[in-house]
């Protein structure tokens, strides 16, 4: 896969420079140590909502930062997860007097940075609370949910507690609405393709032209199995199928659906997708509340969907439906 | 008759670790590619070139400290999974050693059983889960036994060293139970862990073949 | 390329099908003729926008259907022109009393089409205006301006011409200003990879791993020139430079710019190219009043990227930063 | 002594001609390939295809509407350029037939006449441009001439067909000057144009070899 790049080292920091150039009445780019915050930021009397990751991913994960959504995010490089200190940056530039939330996914290097920043926040009397994000059913059986990766279903995350922070929720409330928000939300994906970190220069795996994996992580992490490549509504009905059995849903159930594009697939076929989605929904009488389909967490160039669903209920709709502004997260 | 090491020992050791995690990247990344993300060689390499860089021309005084920034630098330079570990190994190292100008046998031993705890701690893994703890916890326990036995630092840190390789082949079989390896599950086994590995690479490197 | 497909003839209609499923509230589909307008059409004492051409584009054509800016589009099949039958059938659902204009591409089928389709709506008693989009400079020389195609220029004349039909602006006061702001409009873009018509099952062009189309159209047309591919700073000055030597701002003017992704592409990538673009405009004294970095005319999963400048007036300032609420475009 | 043609001459000639261009796709792709956006072969046979679909069964009495509907079908099936032309080139063929049943030689000559001026009409090109413009006009000078001189249609269509293929042939050294293919600019030169080779194989189906 061919990439417009300068040197391959230069990758983020570039990247995050255009970025704040881009957007600079709604971001701050701490350029020293790579921290992106609200321009506005800290808000005052509002919980701070933090997030962090490896780049290679937008909109996550600082794609997401602005008002409706989060206060501030420590961007680490391709792939990896940022420093202790980048997120201990962050947490110390938009805490607001409310309190810090952290919403991340579930990831090894990630959880032990976090954990070290909230140890090291907690020295300067900042409150911490971490809600982690674990939504990718393929990663794990339900017994082992716990060591399940996070996914798409963290953009859900980051627009509820955005939204429940924004209307003046208490650390504690915005932690509980978001944990509520994520115990409904499931993740299925697949892959059809690589992508390349630039620092490697070579693909992150290899696949046959006329394969899938099925339940691959958006780090090219090996999913449940490969299998031939199928039709667009085998495809949607697997994942569809996947993730149902493992929510449960009842018939009347609303949900927010998201179909989300990896990067090369097309957002033609995204929406061909959810075709099919919506039609299996429509026939077990659950109702679609509000669709996103587009790319909302991707693995750079590669091509490839996956799917989420987040149960709703009153409060949660009413979460969903805020208005959001954020430079790649617009709802009126 | 106890012996005794100075700062350029303990400069001398993490430079001879820092080349020869440089030298192994791409065994690392291989390994890591099978189970993994691929990345372990790449932020190895990275922690490795940040500690050069670090002790290049140092003149630590406090041990203790000296070794926490050791830590610190290591996080920045690669906050990955093992490079969390290794920067949470080294803070806690240093911890035993704070204030001190060098440091004894016992010591040394102190400061390998805290960079096992410390890891311990910071990932909450079990033995057995099949991650960097199977190979360091028999490093740990031969290295205080063999100082409590009386074997000079270098002769019981070849039997560390043994028992870390002991350790490291024990779980290539198993089934990798926590972390990005995890997610593989059955196809783990059979596949030696990258972070043992690297454990292994590290200590081989302090303690000489 | 792989694709996430059924039957590749059902490709267009199952994704019209997905999409207007996905926001019944905005969009209503006419299934028997491929059309898609604004729910809320006809919308009374208000000069209606209608374009058209061909999918595997979006967000173009469709995509920008929404309040402020256009009120149809006629979908035509993977890279072709829709009808004039369905230009007229849009024409007719759109027409709230005050006259539709019609923007969309310089392409034949489309301009020959689009004409039949005002000349039948004449016959009706629809006044009907055109607004030929021609923004690509690589297409052909300065002389010979009037040939080049329209590329993502077109998303700046919807947008413009959406905000003053909503500011209640007349025919002729719509077709002007739009016609003012694609005066001051260019785009250049780059190619790096094909695509794959669904139905033709094979990429559109081959280019070698190391290579480039410098000027390469959104259907595969031949560009300028092929090379080998470049970093991104000079690919970033390599189109602006050309732009601006076809369009000749003066220091002090202000642009609203626009990087495009053509599809594989990510936007951590377009974000690179925005620093390079940002720093050479800086360079030259001219400033940017609005940044759009992201995709907004895609050839399906083609990797590569394009670059608009929009030269403004205070007027066009006005209409640019007006807001506007489509299922892929939203401005606060 | 007049030739007439009635309505199973016109259905044949559109059958052919749609079968012809059936035939061809795969030819009229790969020159579509070289200087555009190689859809022609597609479309053409779209076309063809819904022709044949338009003309089953057929039994038109007022053949000018036929043939004007003929159009409107064609211009569904695909709005291409081509597409487009050949749909604007049957309607106005069909109103030089408006209201009759039965056509004669000089009516033949009127609406490819009328085809002509059609094309030229909607797609505002110039003979030389490079377009199906330089097959379609010697074959419409060459058709009107020998209907004029008394040639039956099949003979003065055979001098028309030779007339069109001459014409093709001469544009090949030019360049595109409009259309997609004017964007390839001089690499365009030597290249065969498509839109005359389309012509070409619909001319030929109607008139035989
Ligand atoms: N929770 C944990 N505790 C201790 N060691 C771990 C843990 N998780 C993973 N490891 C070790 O880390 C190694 C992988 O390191 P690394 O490549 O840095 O991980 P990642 O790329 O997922 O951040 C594994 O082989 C394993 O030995
Ligand atoms: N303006 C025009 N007038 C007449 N013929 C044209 C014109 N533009 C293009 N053509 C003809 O159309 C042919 C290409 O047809 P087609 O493949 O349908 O075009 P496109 O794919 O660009 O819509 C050209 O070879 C040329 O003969
Ligand atoms: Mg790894
Ligand atoms: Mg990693
Ligand atoms: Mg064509
Ligand atoms: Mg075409």
């Amino acid at each position: 896969m061919k990439k417009i790049l300068n040197k391959p080292a230069d990758f983020v920091p570039e990247m995050l420079d255009g970025l704040c150039k881009a957007y600079p009445n709604q971001l701050t780019y701490a350029e020293d140590i790579h921290c992106i915050v609200r321009a506005d930021s800290p808000v005052k009397n509002k919980v701070a909502l933090a997030t962090g990751g490896g780049s290679g991913h937008l909109p996550v994960f600082l794609g997401y930062v602005g008002k409706g959504m989060l206060d501030g995010c420590a961007v680490g490089d391709v792939f990896q997860s940022p420093s202790a200190e980048q997120m201990l940056s962050v947490t110390k530039r938009i805490h607001g007097g409310k309190g810090v939330v952290y919403i991340y996914g579930n990831y090894g290097g990630d959880v032990m940075n976090f954990d070290m920043a909230a140890e090291m926040a907690d020295m300067e009397d900042i409150k911490v609370k971490t809600v982690l994000v674990k939504d990718d059913v393929a990663s794990a059986p339900p017994a082992e949910a716990g060591r399940r990766r996070g996914v798409a279903g963290m953009v859900f995350a980051f627009k509820v507690a955005g939204a429940k922070a924004d209307l003046g929720g208490s650390l504690d409330e915005v932690v509980a609405v978001t944990e509520k928000a994520l115990a409904n939300t499931r993740t299925m994906g697949v892959a059809l393709s690589p992508c390349t970190v630039p620092m490697a220069g070579k693909p992150t795996f290899t696949i046959g032209e006329d394969e899938m994996e099925i339940g691959m992580g958006i780090h090219g992490e090996p999913g449940m199995k490969r299998e031939k490549l199928q039709t667009a509504d085998q495809i949607a009905e697997r994942m569809t199928t996947a993730i149902l059995d493992d929510l449960k849903p009842s018939a009347g159930d609303e949900l927010a659906v998201m179909v989300n594009g990896l990067g090369a697939t097309p957002p033609e076929e995204l929406y061909v997708i959810y075709r099919k989605v919506n039609q299996i929904l429509t026939d077990k009488k659950l109702r679609v509340h509000r669709a996103y389909v587009g790319e909302f967490a991707t693995s750079m160039e590669m091509a490839g969907a996956s799917l989420t669903f987040m149960k709703l209920d009153a409060e949660l709709k009413t979460l969903v439906d805020y208005p959001a502004n954020t430079p790649f997260f617009k709802q009126v | 008759m106890s012996e005794t090491f100075n700062s350029q020992s303990l400069i001398g050791a993490i430079q001879r670790a820092s080349q020869a995690l440089i030298d192994n990247s791409e065994f690392l990344t291989s390994l890591d590619q099978a189970m993994g993300d691929g990345d372990l060689g790449i932020t190895m390499g990275k922690v490795g070139e940040a500690l050069l860089v670090y002790t290049k021309n140092a003149q630590p005084t406090d041990l203790g400290k000296f070794l926490m920034s050791a830590g610190m630098e290591a996080n920045k330079a690669a906050p990955s999974t093992m490079g969390t570990l290794l920067a949470t190994a080294l803070m806690r190292a240093g911890k035993e050693i704070a204030g001190k100008t060098e440091f004894s046998s016992a010591d040394a031993a102190a400061m390998l059983h805290a960079a096992f705890t410390g890891i311990q701690e910071r990932g909450k893994a079990n033995l057995g889960d099949k991650t960097v703890l199977d190979a360091i916890h028999p490093a740990d326990e031969a290295l205080s036994a063999g100082i409590a036995s009386g074997l000079s630092l270098r002769e019981a840190g070849l039997k560390a060293l043994q028992a870390a390789k002991n350790g490291r082949d024990s779980v290539t079989s198993l089934q990798n139970k926590v972390g990005r390896a995890s997610w593989l599950g059955e196809r783990t086994k059979g596949l030696p862990d990258p972070g043992c590995n690297a454990f292994v690479v590290v200590f081989e490197a302090i303690v000489g073949k």
